[in-house]
């Protein structure tokens, strides 16, 4: 029983982990309905900044650094990808943001290099074993996973209130009901792409400091994009808390799926039954745990 | 002067539709030909025929199938490595199970059987659209690696998992020379290209066509839904699948399921959306756009006497697509196939531009 | 405007085509060309840097101080694979007919590649170095002709690993009711050592589990929890680049003891250790040759090498384990080129004839020595038949800054290593018809 | 202007009793009238009274909680869109539903996508029955691009034409079905007086030549009264008339509804 626990937490907290990507894309296609497949690779390109950083600067400077990297980012992608795709079906920026997902994967590692780098901004790496009274030999989790699982904790309450909140957040949402509402809020479209594509830049980096401490700083953290998608078809691409909800069950579905069902099959089957997990679900209820529903007209 | 419709009379309705009404068309088309099938033989050496013109042809295939489910029927799919993949073990366990199989055979039943499991990961489209289908197609590539992976059976329990292909032959020709190769990959995807070009210019790639612009309006002119896309699933994978195993078979040799990864995928796609969404031509066009950078970026700066290090070409490489991606999609979403139509508008009005 | 710069862009595309097929390569004649299979980029990166930096710098070393192997000296083409197969293959295609006579040897360490090669390299003539990787059954030269996985396969480095962990036991008769669990990538690389491992559990009665883990290798979470669940008694690592380093920090995250963990050696370098901190102190794994830049070979490196200014790696990471493996793998190619020349004549050789010279090798502890390799690396002999040699590796441990040897040289058992590939080689023949070649009539 | 050779026959579709809703909204409220074979019948009524979603229960395209149709005598309740095509229902979109990627001549094509056969393979080979079927049908469009004068399109993709072309592009692609009932959804909205008159002798000709019944919904008055024979008219979802122009005209609950008198 401890142990069905145990893998339960580990499936829980690597899905924090998911969440804080699936976060990023939320974010992003809330307000512009764009399915940003750049995701992965932005937290890559941050955490790259990051890291690299920090070899000549203070932590504290050096993240407001990437923080400015990724704000600069997202105005050159407004500039250059999305203002000349304005009113183009969500496939076509779809595909548009893997070209960019490509284009800084590059970039990132033409600029900052590609060895690994050790990422440590000091976040805690001991096992600790709780809940002893309960179990026989109590429950084993990691600080470091219990630290990441906080910080996502205090992100998604940081964007809450600034999606409730402030003049900004309320015109984001405006923006995801309806475009024409979100003129009469007086800030221009462009703008609020910018924002949230800094903020997701932001969240990717965050996300990157996360990814990057747990498995040092190099190419394939990108890939953590893919582990994402699932996540947000089962939570709804348009719902901050889905992301959540979506990421906490994705990992320990797959967890539990991998070590209950996958030494049947030989092992290795977590890769794909989140995709399958996410799949059933879409054929059961197309718009996700807590997506809107779609209808269509004539 | 010479390019020129002027003159050229078509009589029948069978004239208007055939795929290249243009006189000068079918004579470029003709020498095209001509160098592929003798000229290139004759006169290229090995490098360019194994690693070029085979890999060439093969990814020309694969893309078509792509373009054939993405360009024409509007399904976006990132599984296609993963049907090639079900090509490529299919023919490996039929020419091994069942020796006596003529090679021809052999593909066609590849082809078939990436069909099958085409339809299977299609029928999420039925409800399911746009990058909800995409995401759906990384469970089949997903699914299928691993299943090539730990099914021992598929790889007919070679310890190792990577499996090679049998010695090859068809009606007792041995096909072990890069030349005669490159012949068989020619031939295979001169018949299917040409396939593929009537199935959209016929009656299944209108209805195609048309769920791709509006798939409610396809339906009420009486094309069901389900049946067009299954179909553009089945046809699209048929190809990979022919496809996945001359990949394995005829240029790798020997592979294993990273043969097929994602990344296997995303060049396809990449393929088709360069080279052009619903065409044909673009399918080859954008195969070799994709195959040349790489070469070029090793060659041309060492050309130049600036050659650059491995790491940064393969970094250089990854911006180039990712750019040139973005680009297209921007300027000229029908790809270089558009550019190409464009250039001979030009030049069939040169010297008189207006 | 929209419209001219479409018809730029097409003449600059075209101007790159007509450039990417017209261009000749330029080779002195005189010069020995090897093609380097490399991977600089992609999840596996941190373990090729180092190694093909190695390699290059005994090139250059050969070069630069000996002005050549006999005189001859050595022209050579870094290609980037990222690993992938399709990559590996052009790579192999375009710089096998480059130089004066063709590609001497190619070694593009990753497995998926060599399985590739190995249907090409007979058709070409071109001999596949593969030391400490490859097919396992490759080591048999009557049907693998052009294979030579030098200084050991993945078996003998199963069955090294397993004799150093009945050492540690007290026997291979203690092994009897202990728990062996194998963590490893999920390709070809990782199984290969797999069918050993169940043959040696068979023998000695220990309970063996394999363990599967997906390309690229940065999802462990529910491997490890089982194993915290299993609780085996040694969990052997064959992973590759990120999946090391993750295995050791999933390790340390549901505190299975490093001490019991034991890597092939291509889950032994410092880029596997570095990333997991203190967590890898204790960590072992089997090591092909020594560690360090204190051989007599590394003095010379920074001497004629690096003084001017033409290292390929930052000056820290000359010594580093893969590193090392490097200038190893680069010094048995040289060596077989050197002994082959003996034959043919200092000139610039052909595949085949390169062939001839790895099949006599035959590097003696004072060859070793001269060469300035003493205590990097065992003797070695080749054979016709027998394509590795010696099957030697010690086992290192990390004491959380620098590697250590904690046993002596352990040789592979031939005895048991023999007859199983033999068995393996003659279903490969079997299944490609294959005649194999009959090694006691070649000199 | 209706006065010609043709004569209206029996009943061709009966809308009995359909009540249809959306969540709580209703669209339609017990609505129940007919068609009779060869005549041109328009649904009019003011905004949001509910004739496209009329026309979208006829086609099959929604499905309405109650109520049958009866087309061609047989009655059913819940068909979708495929088999009302096949049964012989064409329409109109109010906008223009065209597959803007491909030529006039392959939209109209897309119309006889019905009565091809040739299966997948046949049609790979394009030889044989596959050739000869593409060419009976492409003759039969070619009458039809004659008949609305737009030969000169034929090869032009329809998302770079004008859009009085287009909505005589998608009459082209409803009539290549040969239907027997053709529903037109405001099929002169958007349009200037010209293409208004040549959009109004389309629909005579095609009534007059090959005795398609038409079921059109229309805001200009001015030319529901002149062509069509019998007029129903919609409000809030209800039936409030029914008859022929002259009949509805006089009618003073019509008067109220387009005039915006609360009930």
């Amino acid at each position: 029983m401890g142990f069905f626990f145990e893998v339960l937490f580990g499936g829980f907290l690597a899905g924090v982990l998911y969440a804080l990507v699936a976060l990023g894309f939320v974010l992003i296609f809330k307000a512009s309905g764009v399915f940003n497949f750049a995701q992965g690779a932005m937290v890559l390109f941050a955490a790259l900044s990051l890291v690299r950083l920090m070899e000549w600067m203070p932590i504290p400077i050096a993240m407001l650094a990437s923080v400015a990297i990724m704000i600069v980012f997202a105005l050159v992608v407004e500039r250059l990808v999305l203002r000349p795709l304005v009113n183009q079906e969500g496939i076509i920026l779809f595909m548009a943001t893997i070209g960019v997902s490509y284009f800084i994967d590059g970039f990132g590692q033409t600029v900052w290099g590609s060895d690994v780098y050790k990422l440590d901004v000091g976040l805690p790496n001991e096992p600790v074993i709780i809940l002893e009274s309960l179990f026989e030999g109590g429950i084993l989790v990691n600080q470091f996973d219990l630290v990441a699982a906080v910080i996502a904790g205090l992100l998604v309450t940081v964007l809450a209130i600034f999606f409730q909140k402030t003049r900004i957040g309320r015109a984001l949402r405006a923006v995801a009901d309806d475009h024409q509402a979100a003129q009469s809020v007086g800030i221009p479209l462009r703008d609020i792409w910018v924002i949230v594509w800094s903020t997701s830049g932001i969240v990717a980096l965050v996300a990157g400091i996360v990814w990057g401490s747990a498995l040092g700083v190099q190419f394939s953290i990108s890939l953590v994009a893919l582990k994402a998608l699932p996540v947000l078809i089962l939570g709804g691409f348009t719902s901050v808390p889905g992301a959540i909800v979506g990421g906490l069950i994705i990992g320990a579905g797959e967890k539990l799926a991998e070590v209950y069902i996958g030494p049947t099959f030989g092992g290795g089957i977590e890769n794909w039954f989140a995709y399958m997990l996410a799949l059933l679900f879409l054929l059961v209820r197309p718009q996700g745990l807590f997506g809107e529903r779609i209808i269509e007209r004539v | 002067m010479l390019y020129r419709e002027a003159g050229q009379f078509k009589t029948t309705y069978g004239d208007d539709q055939a795929v290249f009404p243009i006189r000068q068309d079918r004579w470029g088309m003709a020498i095209i030909l001509a160098i592929a099938y003798v000229a290139l033989p004759w006169l290229a050496t090995d490098y360019f025929i194994t690693s070029i013109m085979i890999p060439f042809l093969i990814y020309a295939l694969a893309a078509i199938g792509l373009n054939l489910l993405t360009g024409y029927c509007g399904q976006v799919s990132l599984g296609t490595g993963g049907f090639m993949a079900v090509g490529a073990y299919a023919a490996y366990n039929l020419a091994i199970r069942v020796p006596e199989l003529n090679l021809i055979v052999i593909f066609i039943l590849a082809g078939g059987a990436a069909a099958m499991v085409g339809v299977v990961f299609g029928v999420p489209s039925l409800r399911i659209k746009g990058f909800y289908l995409a995401v759906a197609t990384l469970a089949a590539q997903f699914f299928l690696d691993w299943a090539f992976a730990r099914i021992k059976w598929f790889t007919n329990y070679t310890p190792s998992g990577s499996v090679a292909a049998p010695p090859l032959d068809i009606f007792g020709f041995a096909i072990n020379t890069p030349d005669r190769r490159y012949f068989l990959i020619l031939a295979i995807v001169t018949v299917m290209a040409l396939a593929a070009k009537n199935l959209v210019r016929g009656r299944v790639g209108r209805s195609w066509m048309a769920i791709r612009d509006m798939d409610i309006a396809a339906e009420i002119i009486g094309i069901r839904p389900l049946r067009a896309k299954l179909s553009a699933f089945a046809v699209s994978s048929f190809f990979a699948g022919v496809a996945g195993a001359l990949w394995a078979f005829l240029h790798l040799g020997a592979w294993e399921p990273l043969a097929f990864d994602i990344n296997r995928s995303f060049l396809l796609l990449f393929m088709v959306i360069i080279g052009g969404l619903g065409s044909i031509l673009g399918c080859f066009l954008g195969a070799a756009f994709i195959l040349m950078v790489p070469l070029a970026l090793n060659q041309i700066p060492t050309a130049l006497g600036m050659p650059l290090s491995t790491a940064m070409i393969s970094h250089l490489e990854f911006m180039i697509f990712g750019a040139m991606i973005v680009f297209f999609l921007i300027a000229e979403p029908h790809g270089l196939a558009r550019l190409w139509a464009l250039a001979k508008e030009k030049l069939r009005l040169w010297p008189f531009p207006h | 405007m929209r419209k001219h710069w479409r018809i730029a862009t097409l003449g600059v595309l075209g101007a790159a085509a007509m450039m990417v097929a017209g261009l000749g390569e330029a080779m002195a004649q005189n010069e020995q060309f090897m093609p380097r299979l490399t991977y600089r980029t992609g999840p596996y990166a941190p373990n090729g840097v180092p190694f093909a930096n190695g390699y290059a710098d005994y090139l250059n070393l050969i070069n630069e101080r000996d002005g050549g192997i006999n005189g001859v000296k050595v022209a050579f083409e870094e290609c980037e694979t990222g690993y992938d197969t399709a990559r590996g293959v052009e790579c192999y295609d375009r710089l096998k007919g480059k130089g004066a006579a063709g590609a001497a040897v190619v070694d593009p360490l990753s497995t998926g590649i060599t399985f590739a090669l190995t249907e090409k390299a007979p058709g070409d003539k071109i001999p596949l170095i593969t030391m400490g990787y490859g097919r396992s059954e490759s080591q048999d030269g009557s049907v693998f002709g052009w294979n030579f996985p030098l200084l050991g396969t993945y078996w003998a480095a199963a069955d090294i690993i397993m004799n150093y962990v009945a050492q540690k036991e007290g026997g291979y008769g203690k092994l009897k009711g202990k728990k062996i669990s194998l963590v490893y990538h999920d390709s070809p690389y990782g199984k290969e050592p797999i069918p050993l491992l169940e043959e040696l559990a068979k023998r000695h009665g220990f309970a063996f589990t394999a363990m599967p883990v997906t390309h690229p290798g940065v999802e462990q979470k529910a491997t490890w929890l089982q194993i915290r669940q299993n609780r085996p008694d040694y969990v052997l690592l064959w992973g590759w680049g990120v999946m090391n380093s993750t295995s050791i920090k999933e390790a340390a995250a549901v505190n299975y003891p490093r001490n019991k963990m034991i890597g092939v050696w291509w889950s032994g370098a410092e880029p596997d250790v570095t990333p997991a901190g203190d967590g890898s102190k204790g960590y072992l794994a089997a090591n092909l040759q020594a560690v360090g830049d204190q051989f007599s070979v590394h003095r010379d490196i920074y001497k004629s090498v690096y003084d001017k200014g033409k290292g390929a790696a930052k000056k820290e990471e000359v010594g580093q384990v893969l590193y090392n493996r490097g200038l190893v793998n680069a010094f048995l190619a040289t060596e077989a080129i050197r002994t082959a020349q003996a034959k043919f004549g200092n000139k610039p050789l052909n595949g085949e004839q390169v062939r001839w010279g790895i099949e006599h090798l035959d590097i003696t502890a004072a060859r070793i020595k001269e060469a300035g390799f003493e205590g990097l690396v065992y003797p070695i002999k080749l054979s016709c038949q027998d394509h590795m040699g010696s099957a030697r590796a010690r086992i290192q441990q990390w004491d959380g800054t620098k590697w250590s040897f904690v046993s002596d040289w352990i040789e592979a058992d031939r005895k048991l290593l023999d007859p199983m590939v033999a068995a393996a080689a003659k279903k490969y023949a079997e299944e490609k018809k294959i005649t194999p070649r009959d090694c006691s009539k070649e000199m | 202007m209706t006065a010609s050779g043709r004569k209206i026959g029996g009943t061709l579709l009966k809308v009995d009793n359909i009540s249809l809703s959306f969540g709580g909204v209703r669209a339609l409220n017990d609505v129940s009238f007919d068609i009779k074979a060869h005549e041109i019948r328009a649904i009019i009524g003011p905004n949001g009274a509910g004739k496209s979603s009329m026309l979208n229960v006829i086609n099959g395209f929604y499905h309405p909680q109650q109520g049958t149709i009866t087309f061609k005598d047989i009655a059913r309740t819940d068909i979708g869109p495929y088999d009302a095509a096949s049964r012989g229902i064409a329409r109109t979109f109010q906008n223009i539903a065209l597959f803007r990627g491909m030529s006039t001549l392959d939209n109209i094509m897309t119309g006889r996508l019905l009565k091809m056969k040739r299966n997948l393979f046949w049609q790979a080979l394009y030889f044989g029955p596959a050739r000869r079927e593409e060419m009976e049908h492409r003759a039969v469009v070619e009458r039809i691009i004659d008949f609305l004068e737009i030969q000169s399109i034929r090869k032009v993709p329809v998302g770079r034409l004008p859009y009085g072309l287009q909505k005589r592009v998608e009459l082209g692609r409803a009539l290549a079905m040969e239907p027997d009932l053709l529903l037109l959804d405001e099929p002169m909205a958007g349009m200037n007086v010209e293409e208004k008159e040549d959009m109004c002798r389309f629909i005579l000709d095609v009534n007059d030549e090959f005795g398609t019944t038409i079921a059109l919904i229309e805001h200009d008055m001015g030319v529901v009264m002149d062509i069509s024979d019998r007029v129903v008219v919609l409000d809030y979802g209800r039936k409030i008339a029914d008859g022929t122009p002259d009949e509805v005209r006089g009618n003073q609950a019509v008067i109220d509804a387009y005039l915006g008198v609360s009930h």
